[in-house]
């Protein structure tokens, strides 16, 4: 049995105002489809609309038809598993931690399929087989890399061998390299004939799926059609922005002029618990430059960074910053922008701290809250009721308050959406060129790298397994 | 830790209502003493146990005197010797595990094996070697009971602000210039709070519920002092006679727990 | 990674080891000398202890102070334990003359057995309440249980006891007010102290369950398609259960010593009430052998907290 | 909810389980609760308890009145220089290991407990020897009362088998009715029959006795039928247990008073009239009736009158008159002070300190009542509620100002014995303070030489009198021990003298023929 779903004119609401406008789409087996659009866009809200679990408070108007049946309003509990499947966003989240990998999908044939146990432990390491764990099957999730985790739930969704299978943002949190295998993964569940529905912001997902595509801003569908057609020759703005976005689409800046040294490393070794992490690495920034530090994760390109910020000792080596610059011009732009901040305090409040610890006047913020379009009027929100965008450029903000000489910037742009992304990575670089900043920016995206940096310098990755440490490879 | 927490005190209708039930219960151990005219040491032998209504509003104890005074009385000490210990625990308890968490090193494990120490002291032997020094007193009780609790705020201080402290958002006040009094007063308290005020609420239960135990026990404070604990333990033995009499102190108690419950906000989670 | 685990548990019984010796030494020194240093005379306190106040006197006394040798110096005095204590001899005690390892056995024996049982039947109490409390948090049954929770919490010991007394032996006529000895005599005080901790284990429970039932991996379990009671049994209670698991360590330590109420108005020996007596008496070694059998079972229910998380939680036990 | 599934079961259970022992639980072991802590296992510590269920024996016990009477001794008799006492033993006599009670068996045993701090270390023995089947006692000076010494029950025989090589007392080895099947200090003592005993064969076949420290619970075992004997109720619980139709409440007033210690080497107490005022402030018949819950137990004397050869009826009883209190302490200088309490001529503020203990549970109430009454004449009270040791311990160092005890007249059950200790020319730790009375002295010395009944009448009486007008303690109260016994229970005697709970005599009523 194959499952086809039709959605239509669907509208959520929350009290009066409109979250989710009139969304239609129709999935048919081995014809996937993906909804792109930015956090925020509402893409999450059609999934749960889908699944049956949308908050109570909020109102949902509407047809979601599977087989012909309009299933909306009704308790879609008995399908879960049975009919529809869904694909979690982080999964190393959604994996039971305190359980093994092989047992979290022998669970799914004994309790849903009603397999005896030891049938069902047998297909449950057969799934694992097929998508190369075999070896992380008696594992436990914080044991299992990202990759490895998002199949395991690839696995789960195998196992219960639902009609209809929903992927929320399966790349969230992956590196490209990742990326693409799970999009792969999933095309391969669509061409076994299964109806697939995937929210992503990634437009490189999209691509790899094929199928059709939705694309989604504010809550409407701005455009709907094959994915060729909507990703090749986009009719809407914002789907043109979209694929803008992406770090491969940008043009190569011009390189900035770098001047002197602003902070030097000889000789970096660290390691953690007698793993060696750094080893032997010598580093220069200059000023007005942009550095990208690449490497995959767990090479060490954090603890780099905070070695040269003094955050970390180093077990061996020196770090040499100009003389006569204070402490306080070396600073940090991190990678998560709503952790950066204290989540009880409004904005305002943290910057009238900054500003009475530094005796700094509030008139010097305001030209940089101008610059970075930031409106008075979120000053006075708490973390949590701010964009990443927005406080990312607020933590920009509250950096280059202290006039920097040197910011490391810790993948800055990984949780943003592209749009977003491409602007803050536009900011970096324009105020390395501006104010004579020397940027070390870690990232694991290797056209964002080549695009945006001057120099890339690469570190081999330093797996447990792998013998070598981590060192610096080809400094570009 | 994608889901950040907020930590408004919002005054909720839980918390104004605990509020009230405190505010209450200081009012009455405070104006109640000087507001009730009898005495609370005025016995009537011929007149033990009255019950409630006729001359005595609350009726009488096994001597005949006033309960409605002596519940004043006991109010003002018992919720006082709770406020106090309490404070006395959890204030010098959060500064070192601050301080524990910030200093790392030595010094942490220094105030580690201190605080393992005391928690492996039975805390009945410490209150009762103590309250043997000056039998009948406040004091050693109060001391008893402070040092035996600060160890709950010392740890449960020390491994949150571990975590906070390695969370970024602190990591950028120290690079922004920010020293460890703006941390642990601005970043680590205010998100310690929640934690605290259950821990507070709790432990002013504990700390009533500990001195009825000591009375008892017969580790009382003096004779005709009136305090919740020792007005349920001697009026123990008139459960049957009077259990009105016994279960109105056991109220008190009960009614300054959940009114410390409701105050300390909503469970956390 | 089986190994590593070993090496893990080695090292925690190392430290917990040292942690032992550490306890019962300061332990030891300090109540000897917060005893010494207390007001009144000891050989008069030893010998009321001994002999009640209708046979105390002065000449008794004076025999107590020469029998015991409570007139040399107290270096002397605390060196001779230290040495005895190596030894694995904890002394007599001065009451009642028979060695203190004698009388802790007796009573940490049941001291144990009446925590043991109190501490299951709090969990069999607490988890399913805690567990309906958290998977209907801020509807009716989640106040109901707060509240009882509060009431119990706020009950001075002796009072619920004496209500379960009344209820269930002079009403119901099932089960005896007090002795020792039987699961019978056991069932009323540990049920005493049961409910005062599943007061606040409930708590704990109903927390942990409301933080597990909001967790992705909760979410995801039903979104398998696993029956709500799989869901709760197979990947609730495990993660519910890993904070409420040092909890019951700690409640643990508070009954050993905290049932004093309990013991006395069940008559229920135990070392709450030995420790009590002991130091009403001025028993010095049996101040000191209580003091340390309660550090050594706070240690070695501490270690078996470690071993629990560590089994029940798979990260705590690779870290 | 699956959690509650699995708790129903294990309720079925535990009630299935209730209901069948339930019934076995009619296996008739007779169960006696009592406060008193088993301090240990030797006689000088724990003997009472030994005594009272019928498992060691004294050579001599009393009757009903503090007559002695026969026990492990069949008869004695004195000599004439009334220095040797000859105690003959029961020929039947076998202990609990099988060895008959032998003379030099006996003769041990006394020797253990006159070098302890038993009664006998206070006698003037001279000597204990036996001769064939004799026990011989020769005592240095003539000592009337010795029989009543040798019937506390520091003085039990136990058999050799009971002391180990280094002479402690390893286990009890008794000659009574029962013998000891289990042991666990300080809270229980189980006993079964021992058929061998000399008085034949005990109906009942199994005891135990439980130390059970509160009155609540002794009350409500009592009230459950858990309890057979539940001796010293709390007066609060008597009524109630009198309308259990399954409980027979009986009281028995026992040799025993509570009073208070006066320190009369202190400025306070000094002069007689100070020490009647305040005897003329308590409101004796107030705390009995509300404290003890019986108004016959306000003292009017020092001594109960169920001590028939002490208590003079015809003395005019101790009472209560504020009034001539205050001018009597005015007679004595006491002047009010601003606040309310008095002050002497020096400047000295009557404020004094009273040190009680809870032994006895209606000693702090009774404190706390006191308290309030000498308030109202002027007097400051600081209730200190400690250990017993206080009261000695403030004999000793002279820093005792007040006492509030309870004193036994029967421990040895001639109150001569605890007079002597108690009123001496150096006083006693548990009697006067700083005050002796030569008259007192030498009738009390006479007391201890004189054997024939008719002259020791007025020298009893004398020895009331000096104290009803001295008053170098002030009675308050005496006691009477409140025993609840099961009507299931046939021929209960409660002994005053708190020797014995005879068990050997008792029967379980409902009991179906053999």
């Amino acid at each position: 049995m194959t499952a086809s779903l039709e959605v239509d004119g669907l509208t959520i609401a929350s009290g009066g105002h409109k979250l989710i406008r009139d969304v239609f789409f129709t999935v048919r087996p081995g014809v996937p489809l993906t909804l792109l659009g930015e956090s925020g866009s509402g893409k999450s809200l059609v999934v749960q609309a889908i699944m049956g679990t949308l908050p109570a408070e909020l109102s949902v108007t509407g047809r979601v038809v599977l087989d012909g049946k309009d299933i909306l309003g009704t308790d879609r509990r008995a399908l879960w598993g049975r009919r529809i499947g869904l694909l979690p966003q982080e999964p190393w989240l959604a994996l039971d931690p305190t359980m093994r990998a092989d047992g979290q999908v022998a669970e799914v044939y004994r309790h849903v399929r009603g397999l005896p146990w030891s049938q069902a432990r047998q297909s449950g390491r057969a799934r694992l087989r097929e998508l190369g764990l075999e070896a992380a099957s008696r594992r436990y999730p914080f044991q299992l890399s990202g990759g490895m985790c998002q199949r395991v739930a690839l696995a789960i969704a195998r196992a219960a061998e639902t009609d209809l299978l929903l992927a929320d943002e399966p790349t969230k949190g992956l590196d490209r390299a990742l990326r693409d295998d799970v999009a792969n993964g999933l095309k391969a569940e669509a061409d076994r004939g299964r109806s697939l529905i995937t929210i992503t912001h990634d437009v490189a997902v999209a691509r790899v799926l094929g199928g059709k595509v939705g694309v989604m801003l504010d809550g409407a569908m701005v455009e709907y059609g094959p994915a060729g057609s909507v990703l090749d020759s986009p009719r809407h703005d914002y789907t043109r922005q979209l694929l803008m976005a992406d770090p491969s689409a940008w043009a190569p800046r011009k390189p900035l002029a770098p001047r002197d040294t602003v902070i030097e490393a000889r000789g970096l070794t660290k390691s953690f618990g007698g793993v060696p992490v750094i080893e032997d690495v010598d580093l220069d920034i200059l000023a007005g430059e942009v550095v990208a530090l690449l490497g995959p994760s767990g090479s060490g390109k954090s603890t780099l960074g905070n070695l040269l910020l003094g955050l970390l000792r180093p077990d061996r080596g020196e770090i040499r910053r100009k003389a006569g610059l204070s402490p306080l011009r070396f600073q940090k732009v991190y990678q998560d922008p709503p952790s950066a901040f204290a989540p009880h305090q409004t904005v305002r409040t943290a910057f009238a701290d900054l500003a009475k610890r530094h005796g700094l006047d509030w008139k010097r913020f305001v030209p940089l809250f101008e610059r970075f379009r930031l409106s008075s009027g979120l000053l006075d929100r708490r973390p949590g009721q701010l964009s990443g965008g927005e406080l990312q450029r607020f933590a920009l903000c509250r950096v280059l308050a202290l006039e920097p000489a040197f910011v490391l910037a810790d993948e800055p742009t990984s949780r943003l959406d592209p749009i977003t992304q491409r602007e803050v990575a536009d900011l970096l670089h324009e105020l390395a060129a501006e104010h004579g900043l020397g940027v070390l920016m870690v990232t694991h995206d290797h056209a964002m790298a080549r695009n945006l940096a001057g120099r890339v310098i690469e570190l081999r990755s330093a797996e447990p397994d792998a013998s070598s440490p981590g060192g610096v490879t080809a400094p570009a | 830790m994608t889901k950040t927490k907020t930590m408004t005190f919002t005054f909720s209708r839980r918390r104004a209502a605990g509020a009230a039930l405190i505010g209450a219960l200081a009012l009455f151990g405070t104006l109640g003493p000087a507001v009730i005219a009898a005495d609370p040491a005025q016995q009537d032998l011929l007149a033990p146990l009255a019950p409630p209504g006729g001359d005595y509003l609350l009726g009488t104890d096994h001597y005949g005197r006033s309960l409605l005074a002596r519940l004043a009385h006991a109010t003002r000490l018992s919720l006082g010797l709770a406020v106090l210990t309490v404070l006395s625990a959890a204030i010098p308890g959060t500064l070192l595990g601050i301080a524990a968490a910030w200093a790392g090193g030595i010094a942490d494990r220094a105030l580690g094996i201190v605080s393992d120490m005391i928690l492996a002291l039975p805390g009945l032997l410490l209150v009762l070697l103590l309250a043997a020094f000056a039998p009948g007193q406040f004091l050693p009780l109060y001391l008893g009971l402070a040092l035996a609790q600060w160890v709950e705020y010392f740890r449960v201080t020390r491994a949150t602000a571990r975590t906070l402290l390695s969370r970024p958002h602190v990591e950028a006040s120290r690079l922004l210039g920010f020293g460890p009094g703006y941390i642990a007063r601005r970043l680590i308290l205010p998100e310690l709070a929640p934690v605290l005020a259950t821990l507070m609420a709790f432990n002013m239960g504990t700390a009533v519920l500990a001195i009825s135990t000591l009375s008892f026990i017969g580790v009382g404070l003096h004779p005709p002092t009136a305090e919740w604990g020792s007005m349920a333990t001697e009026l123990l033995p008139y459960y049957f006679e009077a259990p009105f009499h016994v279960l109105m102190p056991a109220a008190m108690i009960l009614l300054t727990v959940l009114g410390f419950h409701l105050l300390a906000g909503e469970d956390r989670s | 990674m089986a190994i590593s685990i070993q090496r893990q548990t080695g090292r925690l019984l190392a430290g917990r080891a040292m942690q032992a010796v550490t306890v019962a030494g300061l332990v030891g020194v300090l109540s000897f000398a917060l005893v010494r240093m207390l007001p009144g005379d000891m050989a008069l306190r030893i010998a009321a202890s001994r002999y009640g106040p209708d046979l105390l006197s002065g000449t008794a006394a004076d025999d107590v102070r020469a029998e015991l040798g409570l007139d040399q110096p107290l270096a002397l005095q605390l060196a001779d334990w230290l040495g005895r204590l190596v030894r694995f001899d904890l002394g007599n005690s001065l009451v009642s003359g028979q060695p203190v390892i004698d009388e802790l056995a007796v009573q940490l024996g049941y001291s144990l057995w009446l925590a043991g049982f109190a501490l299951a039947l709090s969990v069999a109490m607490a988890v399913p309440i805690g567990l309906i409390a958290g998977l209907s948090a801020g509807r009716w049954p989640d106040r109901a249980a707060l509240t009882g929770a509060i009431l119990l919490r706020a009950l001075p010991a002796f009072v619920t006891g004496l209500c379960l007394i009344i209820l269930f032996s002079v009403w119901l006529g099932w089960l005896p007010p007090a002795g020792f000895g039987t699961w019978r005599e056991l069932t009323l005080p540990a049920l005493t102290l049961a409910l005062g901790l599943a007061a606040l284990s409930s708590r704990v429970v109903r927390d942990s369950m409301v933080a597990v039932a909001a967790s992705p991996y909760f979410a995801f379990a039903r979104v398998k398609g696993l029956p709500e009671r799989t869901v709760v049994m197979r990947h609730g209670l495990r993660n519910g259960a890993i904070p409420v698991v040092s909890l019951l360590g700690l409640q643990l330590i508070y009954l050993v010593e905290g049932v004093v109420v309990v013991e006395s108005l069940f008559a229920y020996p135990g070392i709450g009430h030995a420790l009590v007596h002991a130091i009403f008496a001025r028993d010095v070694p049996m101040i000191q052998g209580t003091a340390l059998v309660m550090g050594l079972v706070f240690v070695a229910v501490n270690m078996l907290v470690d071993l629990a998380c560590a089994a029940l939680d798979p990260r705590q036990a690779a870290r | 909810m699956r959690a509650v599934s699995v708790m129903t079961p294990l309720i079925a259970a535990m009630l299935g389980l209730t209901c069948t022992t339930d019934s076995l639980a009619r296996d008739r072991v007779l169960q006696v609760v009592g406060p008193w802590e088993i301090t240990g296992i030797d006689p000088i510590r724990a003997g009472y308890v030994f005594g009272r269920m019928g498992v060691a024996e004294t050579l001599v016990t009393v009757d009903g009145d503090g007559n002695p009477i026969p026990a492990l001794a069949e008869s004695w008799s004195v000599s004439d220089d009334r220095l040797v006492w000859r105690f003959a033993l029961r020929p039947a006599a076998r202990f609990h290991d099988g060895t008959p009670v032998t003379a030099e068996a006996a003769v041990a045993a006394l020797e253990k407990a006159r070098s302890g701090a038993g009664v006998l270390s206070r006698t003037p023995i001279a000597e204990i020897t036996a001769e064939g089947s004799d026990v011989v006692i020769r005592t240095a000076t003539p000592f009337a009362p010795l029989p009543a010494f040798l019937a506390n029950y520091t003085s039990i025989v136990l058999a050799p088998a009971s002391w180990n090589g280094e002479g402690k007392v390893a286990g009890i080895v008794g000659s009574g009715p029962y013998r000891v099947s289990g042991l666990t200090p300080p809270l229980r003592l189980d006993v079964e029959r021992f058929d061998g005993w000399w008085g034949g064969s005990p109906k009942v076949g199994q005891a135990r006795y439980l130390s059970v420290p509160r009155g609540e619970t002794r009350a409500l075992m009592a009230e459950s039928g858990e309890a057979d004997l539940a001796f010293a109720l709390l007066p609060a619980h008597m009524d109630r247990l009198r309308r259990n139709p399954r409980v027979d409440v009986r009281v028995v007033p026992i040799p025993r008073t509570r009073m208070l210690k006066v320190n009369a080497g202190s400025v306070f107490f000094d002069q007689v009239e100070e020490r009647r005022a305040l005897s003329l402030t308590l409101d004796r018949a107030g705390m009995a009736t509300a404290i003890l819950r019986n108004p016959a137990n306000a003292a009017g004397q020092l001594l109960p009158p169920s001590m028939a050869e002490w208590h003079v009826h015809d003395l005019p009883p101790l009472r209560r008159d504020t009034a001539e209190a205050k001018r009597l302490l005015a007679a004595a200088g006491w002047k009010a002070g601003q606040d309310g309490i008095l002050v002497s001529p020096d400047g000295e503020r009557f404020s004094v300190q009273l040190r009680t203990f809870t032994n006895w549970p209606e000693l702090p109430l009774m404190a706390t009542a006191m308290q309030a009454q000498l308030r109202e004449v002027g007097i400051e009270l600081d209730v200190a509620v400690g250990n017993s040791s206080e009261i000695p311990a403030g004999h000793r160092d002279g820093s005792l100002q007040m006492g509030l005890a309870s004193r036994n007249f029967s421990l040895v059950p001639d109150p001569l014995g605890t007079l002597l200790e108690d009123y001496g020319p150096d006083g006693g730790e548990w009697g006067a303070m700083n005050w002796s009375d030569p008259a007192l002295t030498k009738t009390l010395e006479a007391l201890k030489t004189t054997f024939d009944p008719a002259e020791r009448a007025p020298l009893r009486a004398r020895v009331s009198e000096i104290i009803q007008t001295e008053l170098p303690v002030i009675p308050i109260a005496w006691f009477e021990l409140g025993v609840a016994v099961n009507k299931r229970l046939g021929s209960v005697t409660i002994d005053p003298f708190e020797i014995s709970y005879h068990l050997a005599d008792l029967t379980w009523a409902d009991a179906e023929a053999p």
